[in-house]
């Protein structure tokens, strides 16, 4: 998935010279997970380079850069460390278009690695993606595979609105279902880490069905995706799997037309739960599909803890939890 | 370890020298002589710029004499353009706060005492360089000719409201003038400024661009980050500090001004550091003229305090009566900047009483008229636009959600 | 409510002289809002305090005092203000207590007037509360009328965990139901508007059943709790009101036996709605309550746009709006 | 306007002078001879302090004597356990990255070159005082003689790990040591003790606070809050700027470093500003000294920078040879803190090559029995505690959410 976002970062710089790349790392050095690795050589120092470890001023000038005209695209190293921004995107980047009635705005794009089962504990494992939907002005996507996460990308750093990109850091270097004693499988085997080396986009607010099924919806976006797919497999339930890919705006259709389909749903997400994006989700379904619903919507999610060091695997929502909770939906 | 005596620590609260009920006291204020000080070449060393940020640049001497290296030596028609910027400020916030108290608009900020420093700084500046301001910086609109009806269809939020009833009075949008969409939430434009000032370097342009931020703002993380991605990028930029004594209710020294001047924050950072007499027209002037030749000669960014002082309330839901004394504005040392430079007119032979006493009727009766204009659109209560014009550009296109949520409203 | 808030503060600060307070304007002049009127008068300039324009260092100081021993009370002059201080908040004082073991903790309260209603613009007119609710470690209030918001306050200044203190501005001087063309009545007409003189506490995770009906429940707090009055009357629902008080820990079992009686939800909040606080509670009602739901659960909220100034009544859930989703939800 | 050339702006990117490949090269940085500061009364005015934040205070010169000023003239003993906590420092730090490197433990950041900062910082304080650091200064808690074994336990998350499992290893808490609790955020410790420094002022407490961060993180808001707040309340905090070249990949420069010393961003809050020789241990206690007496007579803060050099690599997650010349550490002008202290003794004629090696050796041994014991406590993979126990400490007691999560936990 590494390359598939350097390779997207690639493409946009060499179509768009407004396209600039920045971040704590990310110059000479091509960033601690290496996405931006080459891009100082290629384009130039001016192009692709460090910033001080100031998130706050690194979102402040990209909305700067934007409304002179230019495409940045800025890489928060941790997605934990999103939250010394947090004034520039919410107030800022998020308004600005409204506030001053469409005389100004800056089609910033943040990356940012999320996400845990990296061993990384309480500060480099989070999944703050919900916070950002309740901020009106925002996208929000996530990718769940190199495929997608190049198209997605192009797609973003090309929108002319704020995009927040976040990559779930465990599946950079291949799909991992939540089998953490399982030797992890490249993406080299994955049907989606094949990537084409030309310009492609996947639209936002497109959600992918990985999975057709009967039985039951799984909602879910980034790592939970392969995890979605081990668990309802050790299930035995015959699970439509939704890959939302974009957060806000959710691809409201696809999600309805499945719940209608199956009568049953399942959320599942990394973040904590309370007030999660999963609540979101529950809500957009009980409105849009409570006639349908055979049993009760459940979300499985992370617990309302800090992400934990020692007992990451007890967190993380894997497949035996999500096996379980799929039986008791079917059972309800 | 260390050989302190046992003595009992104690917590050091900073506190103004009076408080209402007593007479306004200026006396730690340092009033350098005008004209003193050199003015160095802009790519003179950090060390040799130390001082300026210490010092305070005047140009206007007791005698309203133009007088030192600094004095930019504009001619009698800039100058009275300049004076002309002014006083129309002036009188624009005098009738703006009429009109708030009238009902006509909800809110109201003014910059009396302050119109060297918008006016000045504007005029120093390129039309087509980049300004980030604050809400005190009406007058960099003036002084770019810019149509205040528009400015009052924006406080009366009328449907020639730029902002389409959008945002508070005051924050303005200008983007034909290359003002930026002033934001409720303070210093924020401070590194976005940087950030369009590295963005033009990396272009090759040839526009610079400039921030304003309050004596109080010098708080925010964003005054930090903005010095911090300046002097890294060296980008062309100028940041500015206007340094009126006041932030709401807390005095300077709430905002570390005690302890040394907001110019000199710029010296850690390796940034040359003005403090600048901001009721003094010629010094703002001559001292932002420095500061673009630096910036747009690729020698780097400057910060600019503006030494002044807000004779006015903070804005319309503030009274100054409840923490400083009554009146002190009459006894700030430095003056008043419309005054000062009036009677350096004068001095010079090129104005006179009756042509002040001319200009002045001139821009009332042009403020007079412009409102007339503007209050035919409407005032407070006239809705600027369609109700469900709300839902646009919250993104470039309507995604669905917000298209349910705009006919759920309709439907109401 | 002004001076209800104001009685806490003064309580605390004369029953434990480790109570401070402090915050922009605060000092000598009391306050925007005048809710810390007279405190420094009374108790001296090093117990209450005006902090510079910054919002992260007043609540990293307070972090740094809470550890010492104190119980600093810290005011963010408006909701919409605290993202500057967003990261202390979420990172460091949430957080405190469970990455030391329990070795440090700050007992510190953050109080901030939220909501619009007041003409303010959209940054001064904010209800970021849901966005707290997501941050485990932090307890999140708001109470509708001055007896809980003393009683709250001065549980929350008592409580030994981080607490978010709402104090709905529009309410400060009266109650409001969203008919803001009629005259403002002042508390004191209103029976919530007397204040006991003396010290007492309203537990925080309490609910408090404003009204009993059987048919529908309607969920709600701050402003928004008289709004669901009015609206209720004008619908001529014979709705349960409840008002939330404390949004984290919810108080589940007063939600769960209203909506088990009543078999209808609605959710009332100014917030916007996607992934506002309103998405957890329809999650929870959902979760609890499904099989004995009769319709939909229902969210009335603000709209997802920046609160706008001119706009600002076709922005504000009122009775009206309410009234029609109450009529709607009785159909269902 | 100004006069400046139509010149196109460029954007300046800071780059190190050299890259892998190249030969280090320092002849840029001025290392000025030792002992020819003065050493200024505590309560010295500003001004006068403003060249401590550009110099460089030295004590130990060429010849290892210890000279001028600056010199805290500690007895020999004193030294001697100054040397011991240097040496531990490295002897655990190679252990740790052993221990890393046969899988005992995930991760571990060494200070390899830096000893020389914590633990004469440490010394220099007295033990009731309250110290803040980053991830880089375990040297604190071996000069507070807190005990290794400890530290091992948490690196291994085992179950005597003291974060019962909820942190990275290296992210310490020990309150017995007044040692807070490391963020893994970078600088949010910083106006945190500012916060605790003015709460023990209010309560008229001795006991002072002092707070760590490095170059890169200087860089961050709370750096400006933490000055801002501690130069208005006047608090009794030490605030230490540990600029050891590199932050991960990125040199000084990306953080403002080649425009101004870290040290100065002291002088625009009106602070004293110190700049040390990192690696001279009987500087960095000499200006550590200063400062403490200086916050314990309630005369200000003082910003404190330690010049010195990151030997090892960021953490066990970094190579360093992917951005700058290998060995880089061994052309560093400073040299070595231990070897310096070491000569100075052996030059006082109160220490030898033999004691040398039997102290090395006896330190060896020390944090191999630690590391047994700890080992025996079990290494990554043990679990510290009952899984359940994440659910503890997110609040002081435990809601129905929670615990409902819980009992779903515990049921799979
Ligand atoms: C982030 C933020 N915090 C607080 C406020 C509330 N506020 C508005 S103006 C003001 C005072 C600003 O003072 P100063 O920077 O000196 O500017 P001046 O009003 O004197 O021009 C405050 C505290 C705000 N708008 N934004
Ligand atoms: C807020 C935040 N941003 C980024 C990081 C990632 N990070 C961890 S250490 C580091 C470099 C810090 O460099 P410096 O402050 O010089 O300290 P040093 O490692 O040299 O001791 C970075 C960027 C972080 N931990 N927190
Ligand atoms: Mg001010
Ligand atoms: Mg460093």
């Amino acid at each position: 998935m590494i390359q598939a976002i350097n390779s997207a970062l690639d493409i946009c710089m060499s179509r768009d010279p407004d396209v600039l790349v920045f971040g704590e790392d990310v110059g000479y050095f091509g960033g601690v997970f290496r996405c931006t690795a080459g891009l100082q050589k290629k384009y130039g120092k001016t192009r692709c380079f460090d910033t001080p470890i100031s998130e706050g001023g690194m979102l402040g000038a990209a909305v700067g850069m934007g409304v002179y005209g230019l495409r940045p695209v800025a890489e928060i190293q941790f997605a934990d460390y999103i939250y010394p921004a947090f004034d520039q995107l919410v107030s800022e980047l998020a308004r600005l278009r409204h506030r001053s009635a469409g005389e100004f705005h800056a089609p910033v794009t943040v990356r940012t690695p999320c996400g845990g089962g990296i061993f990384g504990g309480q500060t480099h494992s989070q999944s703050p993606e919900g916070v950002f939907t309740h901020v009106c002005g925002l996208k929000t996507v996530m990718p769940s595979n190199p495929f997608d996460a190049k198209g997605l990308l192009i797609a973003a750093i090309e929108d002319d609105d704020p995009v927040v990109f976040f990559e779930p850091k465990r599946i950079y270097n291949g799909p991992f279902d939540g089998h953490h004693d399982k030797p992890l499988q490249p993406w080299g085997k994955h049907p989606m880490g094949e990537v084409p080396e030309e310009h492609y986009r996947i639209e936002l607010g497109r959600a992918n069905v990985v999975r057709e099924g009967a039985d039951c919806t799984i909602l879910c976006y980034g790592t939970m995706v392969h995890v979605a797919l081990a668990g309802a497999e050790e299930a035995h339930v015959d699970a439509e799997v939704v890959d939302l890919r974009t957060l806000l705006p959710v691809d409201m259709e696809t999600i309805e037309a499945s719940v209608k389909k199956t009568g049953r749903c399942l959320i599942l997400h990394e973040a904590t739960k309370t007030s999660g994006y999963g609540a979101e989700l529950l809500s957009l379904v009980q409105e849009h599909c409570f006639w349908h619903l055979e049993a009760p919507i459940q979300r499985v999610t992370g617990w309302d803890t800090p992400y934990p060091h020692a007992f990451e695997w007890h967190y993380f929502p894997g497949p035996a939890r999500l096996a379980k909770a799929l039986t008791r939906l079917m059972e309800d | 370890m260390d050989d302190a005596p046992q003595e009992r620590l104690r917590l050091h609260i900073p506190e103004p020298k009076v408080r209402p009920g007593a007479t306004p006291d200026f006396s730690d204020i340092e009033v350098p002589e005008a004209g003193i000080l050199d003015r160095p070449p802009i790519d003179a060393d950090d060390q040799t710029l130390h001082d300026f940020a210490f010092a305070m640049i005047r140009v206007l001497d007791e005698e309203h004499r133009a007088v030192g290296d600094w004095n930019p030596h504009l001619d009698a028609d800039t100058l009275r353009r300049g004076l002309r910027y002014m006083l129309h400020t002036r009188l624009f916030d005098e009738a703006m706060l009429r009109c708030q108290r009238q009902g006509k608009t909800s809110f109201y900020m003014k910059c009396t005492g302050e119109e060297a420093v918008a006016v000045a700084q504007a005029m120093a500046h390129r039309p087509d360089d980049m300004f980030f301001p604050s809400y005190r910086q009406q007058g960099l609109l003036v002084a770019r000719d810019w149509p205040l009806v528009d400015l009052m269809c924006q406080i009366f939020n009328n449907p020639k409201d730029r902002t389409r009833g959008r945002q508070l009075p005051v924050l303005y949008s200008a983007r034909d003038a290359n003002f930026f969409s002033i934001s409720g939430n303070l210093g924020t434009q401070y590194p976005q400024a940087v950030g369009w000032a590295m963005a033009s370097a990396y272009k090759h342009d040839s526009r610079i661009a400039a921030a304003w931020v309050g004596d109080g703002t010098t708080a925010e993380a964003d005054f930090h980050h903005a010095l911090t991605f300046a002097t890294v990028y060296q980008a062309p930029v100028i940041l500015n500090v206007v340094n009126n004594q006041w932030a709401i209710s807390s005095y300077q020294g709430i905002a570390g001004g005690e302890q040394s001047t907001f110019a000199s924050r710029a010296v850690g950072y390796g940034l040359p550091g003005l403090r600048v007499d901001g009721n003094d027209f010629l010094a703002v002037y001559g001292a932002t003229q420095w500061a673009c030749e630096r910036a747009r000669s690729n020698a780097g960014p400057t910060l600019i305090e503006t030494f002044t002082y807000r004779a006015a309330a903070h804005s319309t839901s503030d009274d100054p009566s409840g923490y400083r004394p009554a009146n002190e504005e009459q006894a700030w040392p430095l003056g008043d900047p419309i005054e000062r430079l009036k009677q350096h007119l004068i001095t010079l032979g090129e104005w006179d009483e009756e042509r002040h006493e001319a200009l002045t009727e001139e821009l009332r009766a042009a403020v007079k008229a412009d409102l007339k204009t503007a209050e035919s659109y409407g005032t407070l209560g006239t809705l600027p636009d369609e109700p469900r014009s709300m839902f646009d550009d919250v993104f470039k296109e309507l995604p669905w959600h917000l298209r349910e949520q705009r006919d759920e409203m309709e439907k109401l």
